[in-house]
């Protein structure tokens, strides 16, 4: 049980920066998520901190300790990896023991501990089986005891789920915050599934990829009521939430956000510039009858899924989409709507920085 | 701090490249370095060649011995005679052990299985046990001193290459060929256009193979080919050595020459052979 | 005009003489075309002969096979062609006839005596050997090991070990094909063995034999060991003359010593034989061919030009040969009663192979001379006769 | 998965047959005819030339008496007993410098597969030069070192090492391939073991060798298949160059293999029957240590799938 | 454009039973979804109207020929796969193409319909590279265009969206509905996502693997309204919707539905027996205070994604899951609440059989 702390950061393969200036400080027994992208780097920073990969510059601290140039058996850190990276000729007991064994502690300890690891899994009756023998889910299971079993300062996860299919997801993500509840470790978490980063992290860290403009990775970091309702910036507000954020381009009239020469918003503005990225979440909209006042638009698709609408609004400011968790309403394509926000649901970004104003 | 940890690092990462490509350098040169040999002993003048402890460098450069071979032993004629092998072999093996091959991965017949194994089976027959009674059907048929038992068996599917490529084509999805069947291609359709063109890795690893093995071998030429004119290189240089005495100078420099074909088509298809040697061998 | 083919066996300058001789031949008439082919494997001519048609017509080997081949039926018979076999040695003529029939005819005749490098003998003062004993103290004073145990120059060797081995067997009295069946086990001819053994190779251990054997250049190339002083004398046939001759040596040459003066000059007579196969395309045009192989003119030349000893007896006084030095010791011994030819017969390949390998096991020192040579006695019992 | 059609079953049936009958009439003309003629001669006195005589099983009593068919075999066990664990054991470690991280992949691999395409008859022109104890570079080499300087191919206790080392020389396709296996080896699994701080002895015992053991199967087998068999080598090695007598194979018979003395019988002593005889019971031979592999390797190969 | 019509149609594989007694009739121009779990024969079915399975017994008829022992490529019917299935060594122009060069058309024919056909799909640009060097999108309309060239009379698709991340699969989704709305062929469709299965299907047929119990596979077949409002049986129920519709043991008494001894419902039950098996959507179940009537229980976790919460609460019969789509709400984990549900939104299953009975 650690903290762990990224310094400025960096990484250039073959020339190419990856990760540039990340500063993160993972507190003591927290439960930390980094999510982003694909390629944007969360699985090199993971590496980085296992040890896996060397730094181009910066520093990572693991409690006190500077680990730059530590092996990664010396990090007492464990990793549980996408693939599980189980040893498939051995069995699930030598897999879970093969860090014990490693250490070269004597036999009838190894055994002992497995046998605790492998009942607070479930893993009892499968403990003479070949991974290969085993479900998705066990081997998942068997990656956490491996983990488990060195009662390290730091736990790792490189997207442990997405191999799996979705209820063994849902049941696995219950798991490992079960497992979480009862070793207060510090952990580290990668994916990019924004389900789990929001159900899951104490906080949540957004990475993007170093792009023309990004002069870093790290988008914004905080919890996940924090990140969903205040997005720094237009980055985090469109990774977050399905449908994604609706952004158009509006202008200030007085007290008025025009979109499309049409009033948006339903009362007092906060402080905004003449010109702004309007943001609206899809179930903050409200729709109205045509010709209410508003922003008006025609019904391009409906998605029905049973418990929710999903609307897809053609307007001259693009495709606004709107979801309606009334079940009992029942709009129709072709059907002429307008559109309006409580300003107080509104966010409003930067048109240069895209950076978050109220 | 960042900077000083750099350089630290760099330091290590230098020591580790020295090590890695010293540990690199020298296996090569263990493999390579009987090569150079040969490569200098051709061009060393004969009065070099025996200075005994051996030096490596020739001190002047001669080209006298590729002409001695060239003249003496006729070069030209024995190189045609092994391209012509060569070829045909190849020729042979592409047109029949795909089609085996294919009908082992992919087509679905009662007696599959069995005609698999015993596509093995006949890898590990030692060709001892049949090598005379084949001398003495091709001799029956009056084959012998023609190139037809050099080629013909090309032409009947070896079962190392049927091996090879079936391996390979297990590993194409059905769903291509399907694909194609839905769009209304008849089998041999789908061999044709769709799995050769797919199987072409495969299919160049067994060409080379087979380029460079007949290309090489020794025992059937010897055997079956009489005359001198028929000769292939092979047994052109071996024959070459009983009837000049040792002439260590023409001798590596015809071992030079007959080598540079081989490793010239090795160059050309070393792309997917390198990966196709080991798919052979991984399944 | 009827083409045949001529394959042999010699290579090089042998090859280009022989190429002069078959031209000489195809400008004497115009019904007959040769084509020469110089193909130095006897395996392949063997393989070469199964064939329902033959790739050659006309073809050479040794004496050691016809007997064989014979048998196997894949030699044409001669007899017909009606050649005067009374000008050629008897020892050579009788390893070619099988029951009565020619099966192959002799165009050279070969035998071995002992050539030395007179440099060298003066340098230690030691005068040519007539028998085995004072053979054997030249070999003594000849030898040459430096500190290190390492020979630099040895007294006698042998270029041909298995030549060498027969001879000095004959030269105690002994015989390894006595009455006509194969006798390894024969007296004299181990006698003549373990002579070699006990005077050259053991005295210098034969881990320093090999050793020094290995460092040899190649036999007749400019690196060639007697050449080069490394022995100081040897078993050799008759082509040393021209090859030491043109190399600018100083030597010379004298009977094989024997034991006792009677078997002076004891050696094994090996022939070069001409032969048609029976699966010949054009037996005829070869059989005429042969025999202008066969004439005194060309035999003549041909011996002459490959420095071999010729297969007439009538041109052992020829003056064509008086331009090769020292040749005359060897030419002599065409006559000799110690001139031993072997009968033809079927196991003498095999024999022959077993002997190697029973000789190169006696010079690694891995096997005693007795215990070796009763091996392939016991290997013999197996031999087809 | 299937691409068959039920209600032409003699369709699907004539299909397959129509692909494979290369193959279907290949084995009956190249492999099923030839295997049981030789049987056929193995039982009799055979020349080339003259009908076989039937003599029962003469030909394999012979064998028993016959100690040049024990000195073959012996060499050809001996060159398969160590040459085929030093090829595994020399590809594994060359498999591995090759697995750094090296640039110019292509060439490195080129460079080692580089004598494997190099002709047998050309490579041991080659060696006899290379391990020709006076003028040769390798007792050169050797002397450097200060190491012994053997006799390679005129000591009969060499001339099978010198054979070995021609063969071992072609390791680079065994090289290779094991390098592809050990590419295939997930990267994840060296760095778990790496985080749970597993030596590099410990990660090649635990996770490279059980991965890599069904490719060192299939190499032994084809190796143990080629060492076997193995005749240009020696035949090549062993040829006492200017000299057209006849000699050894090699110095004391050392370099006398199986198909060399086969091949011998067969085409020089034109004793085919006993050529024959020879060929089956190496097909015994063969199929005899090919089971026995087989049958250890359950206890050592690993399959991911099991 | 043909109707499809299974009749009885069964598959056995090595002794196994697959599919048993399937009776489906696809309309004239009809979308129609099969889903179903991993494994329960889907892809088998709709590789028997492709022909590339056999019947082991049965009838399928296309249009009115009975197809059974009609090869694949005389059927008339194109498939996406889900591996897209492209020829690798084929350019795009050629993948597309192939069909028409199988038939033997001239040249030119083929070049002018692969041009018409990319062009719908936006793939000119791309005509003369290789499948490698596409994205995920455009191979997947690559496979498309190859179907569509052969102008068949059913399509087939398996899975065509499964192999591509979460956003293009949303695009593509949109792509495929929108040429089904330009060319009016029967479609069948096999996923096993739902949220596809509900927007995209005219009607949707569930599959179940066959098990002891199920003695056939089809559980309903109906349009994706149909299916989730009234679910047929327990399997389609948990099937759609998520989070799953909670089901729970009730008893009758008189008017409410006791659950644990709680009325759990507000008012006026429909038919039911004694005992049966009550299915609640969790977007139906309302939330009170603790000590209102209804079932009392306490929440368990919050998971919250910013646009809704779900929330796990433990009561005597069990986890109950409830979606609460209002983001003022804020549910604290460990808080007391009784839960009810309007008895009109209730669902009312067959303890034994199963099978809905309201
Ligand atoms: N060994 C390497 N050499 C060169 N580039 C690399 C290497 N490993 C990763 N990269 C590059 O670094 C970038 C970040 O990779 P990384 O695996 O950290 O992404 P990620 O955020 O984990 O993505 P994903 O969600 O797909 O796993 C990618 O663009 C990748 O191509
Ligand atoms: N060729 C085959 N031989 C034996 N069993 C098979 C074969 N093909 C499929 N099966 C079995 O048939 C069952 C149904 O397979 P099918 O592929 O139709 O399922 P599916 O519903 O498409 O599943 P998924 O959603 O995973 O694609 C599975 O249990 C599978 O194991
Ligand atoms: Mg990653
Ligand atoms: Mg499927």
């Amino acid at each position: 049980m650690s903290k762990v702390d990224l310094e400025a950061v960096s990484k250039t393969y073959d020339k190419v920066e990856i990760l540039k200036d990340l500063d993160i400080s993972v507190r003591d027994g927290e439960f930390l998520v980094f999510v982003g992208p694909s390629g944007c780097g969360k699985s090199t920073a993971l590496r980085m901190i296992a040890g896996l990969e060397e730094l181009s510059a910066g520093t990572i601290r693991i409690g006190d300790r500077v680990v730059n140039n530590v092996a990664p058996g010396k990090r007492n850190v464990a990793m549980v990896f996408q693939s599980y990276a189980l040893y498939p000729h051995k069995t699930v007991a030598q897999n879970i023991g093969y860090p014990l064994i490693v250490q070269g502690l004597p036999k009838a300890e190894i055994n002992r501990q497995v046998r605790e690891v492998a009942e607070t899994l479930e893993l009892t009756p499968f403990l003479d089986r070949r991974p290969a023998h085993l479900s998705g889910g066990q081997r998942q299971r068997v990656a956490l005891g491996r983990a488990i079993i060195r009662k390290p300062d730091v736990f790792l996860f490189d997207e442990p789920l997405s191999n799996l299919d979705a209820d063994l997801r849902v049941s696995m993500r219950a798991e490992i915050i079960r497992l979480r509840e009862r070793i207060k470790t510090t952990m580290i978490y990668v994916t990019h599934d924004q389900t789990e980063a929001m159900t899951m992290g104490d906080r949540i860290a957004v990475f993007a990829p170093l792009r023309a403009g990004n002069d870093r990775n790290l988008m914004q970091i905080g919890t996940p009521d924090e990140l969903y309702s205040r997005p720094a910036n237009v980055f985090v507000a469109r990774f977050l939430g399905t449908p994604k954020m609706n952004i158009v381009t509006a202008h200030r009239d007085g007290q008025l956000a025009l979109v499309s020469g049409n009033a948006f918003s339903e009362g007092a503005l906060p402080d905004t510039p003449a010109e702004f990225l309007l943001g609206a979440r899809p179930e903050d909209i409200r729709l109205g009858e045509a010709g209410a006042p508003g922003l008006s638009g025609k019904i391009a698709l409906v998605e029905a899924l049973g418990y929710e609408h999903v609307v897809h609004i053609d307007t001259d400011a693009g495709t606004i989409v709107v979801r309606l968790a009334d079940k009992t309403l029942r709009p129709v394509a072709g059907d002429a709507v307008s559109l309006r926000i409580a300003p107080d649901l509104l966010h409003v970004f930067d048109p240069i920085s895209q950076q978050r104003l109220n | 701090m960042a900077t000083v940890e750099r350089h630290h690092m760099s330091i290590g990462q230098i020591i580790s490249q020295v090590w890695r490509y010293g540990l690199a350098i020298f296996m090569a040169l263990v493999f390579v370095f009987p090569f150079l040999i040969m490569l200098t002993t051709a061009f060393k003048p004969s009065g070099e060649i025996f200075s005994a402890p051996p030096e490596f460098w020739p001190r002047s450069w001669t080209l006298e011995h590729f002409g001695t071979a060239m003249t003496q032993f006729p070069f030209w004629r024995y190189l045609s005679n092994t391209l012509l092998i060569s070829v045909l072999s190849v020729v042979g093996t592409l047109l029949a052990s795909p089609l085996v091959a294919y009908s082992l991965a992919k087509l679905r017949w009662p007696g599959r299985n069995l005609v698999f194994i015993t596509v093995l089976a006949t890898m590990m027959l030692p060709p001892q046990v049949t090598l005379i009674p084949i001398y003495m059907m091709w001799n029956g048929l009056g084959a012998t001193n023609t190139y037809i038992p050099l080629i013909v068996p090309a032409f009947l599917g070896t079962p190392f290459f049927i091996f090879l490529i079936r391996q390979f084509l297990m590993s194409i999805p059905n769903e291509l060929i399907e694909a194609a069947k839905m769009d209304g291609a008849s089998e041999w359709r789908v061999y044709w256009d769709i799995v050769l063109p797919i199987a072409r890795p495969a299919l160049v690893t067994s060409a080379v193979f087979q380029f460079v093995w007949t290309w090489t071998d020794f025992l059937n030429p010897l055997i079956y080919i009489n005359d001198d004119k028929a000769y292939t290189l092979s047994i052109g240089l071996y024959s070459f050595l009983g009837s000049h005495g040792v002439q260590w100078g023409p001798l590596m420099a015809a071992c030079v020459l007959f080598t540079l074909p081989a490793i010239v088509i090795f160059i050309l298809g070393q792309r997917y052979f390198i990966g196709g040697v080991a798919a052979g061998a991984l399944k | 005009q009827t083409q045949i083919t001529f394959s042999y066996l010699w290579g090089g300058a042998e090859g280009q003489a022989l190429e002069e001789i078959i031209a000489d031949f195809n400008a004497s008439q115009t019904d007959i075309v040769v084509t020469g082919v110089s193909s130095p494997d006897t395996t392949k001519q063997l393989a070469s002969m199964s064939s329902s048609r033959g790739a050659f017509d006309i073809s050479d080997n040794f004496a050691s096979n016809v007997a064989a081949w014979a048998d196997q039926g894949i030699l044409l018979p001669l007899n017909d062609l009606d050649i005067d076999i009374s000008d050629f040695p008897e020892s050579a003529m009788k390893q070619l006839v099988v029951d009565g029939q020619i099966y192959s005819l002799p165009i050279a005749t070969h035998n071995f005596q002992l050539v030395y490098n007179k440099k060298l003998l003066d340098e230690a003062g030691v005068t040519p050997p007539t028998t085995t004993a004072e053979l054997a103290d030249a070999i003594a004073k000849l030898t040459k090991v430096d500190a290190n145990g390492n020979v630099t120059q040895l007294g006698l060797g042998l270029s041909d070990v298995s030549a060498g081995l027969k001879t000095l067997g004959y030269a105690f009295g002994g015989d390894w094909n006595r009455g006509d069946e194969p006798s390894p086990t024969d007296p004299g001819f181990v006698e003549g063995v373990q002579f070699f053994f006990d005077n050259v190779v053991a005295p210098v251990t034969p881990e320093a034999y090999n050793r020094f054997i290995a460092g040899y250049g190649p036999y007749m190339s400019d690196q060639d060991p007697f050449v080069a002083g490394k022995y100081a004398m040897i078993f050799e046939g008759e082509w040393r003359s021209k090859f030491n001759t043109e190399a600018g040596m100083d030597w010379g040459v004298v009977p094989v010593p024997g034991k006792t003066p009677e078997l002076l000059g004891s050696t094994w007579s090996d022939v070069s034989t001409l032969f048609i196969p029976t699966n010949s395309p054009n037996k005829e045009a070869a059989g005429v061919f042969l025999k202008y192989l066969m004439s005194p003119p060309a035999m003549e030349k041909f011996s002459h030009v490959l420095g071999n000893l010729p297969a007439r007896l009538s041109l052992v006084k020829s003056a064509a040969y008086d331009d090769l030095p020292n040749f005359n010791v060897w030419l002599d011994a065409l006559n000799s009663p110690n001139n031993h030819g072997l009968p033809a017969s079927l196991y003498m390949v095999e024999y022959n192979t077993d002997l190697v390998s029973a000789f190169d096991q006696i010079l690694q020192g891995s096997q005693t001379v007795d215990a070796a040579l009763k091996s392939v006695a016991d290997r013999s019992a197996s031999y087809t006769r | 998965m299937s691409t068959f059609r039920s209600q032409h079953s003699g369709w699907a049936l004539f299909k397959g047959l129509a692909f494979a009958s290369p193959f279907l009439i290949g084995f009956g003309v190249l492999y099923a005819w030839p295997i049981l003629a030789s049987g056929w001669y193995s039982l009799t006195d055979f020349s080339l030339f003259k009908a076989p005589r039937f003599v029962g099983l003469a030909n394999y009593e012979r064998m028993l008496a016959d100690d040049k068919f024990w000195k073959s075999l012996y060499n050809t066990l001996y060159f398969t007993f160590v040459g085929v664990p030093v090829d595994i054991a020399i590809s594994l470690a060359g498999a591995h410098i090759l697995n750094m991280k090296l640039r110019g992949q292509a060439l490195w691999r080129a460079l080692i597969y580089l004598p494997s395409i190099v002709p047998v008859v050309a490579a041991g022109f080659l060696w006899r030069w290379l391990l020709n104890a006076q003028y040769g570079f390798v007792n050169e080499i050797a002397r450097w070192f200060g190491l012994a300087q053997p006799n390679w191919l005129a000591d009969s206790a060499w001339g099978g090492v010198s054979v070995l080392i021609l063969m071992l020389w072609t390791v680079g396709g065994t090289m290779l391939i094991y390098l592809a296996a050990l590419k295939d080896v997930p990267v994840d699994l060296y760095e778990a073991a790496e985080l749970d701080g597993a030596s590099h002895w410990r990660r090649f015992i635990d996770i490279t060798w059980p991965m890599v053991s069904p490719v060192t199967l299939f190499q032994i087998i084809v190796l143990m298949i080629a060492f076997l068999q193995v005749f240009t080598q020696p035949f090549v090695l062993s040829k006492d160059p200017g000299l057209t007598a006849q000699s050894a194979v090699g110095p004391g018979d050392s370099m006398l293999t199986y198909s060399i003395y086969l091949f011998q019988n067969a085409f020089m002593f034109l004793k085919m029957g006993y050529a024959s005889a020879m060929a089956w019971v190496l097909l015994f031979v063969t199929l005899a240590i090919t089971l026995l592999v087989l049958w250890s390797a359950k206890k050592w190969v690993f399959y991911g799938n099991r």
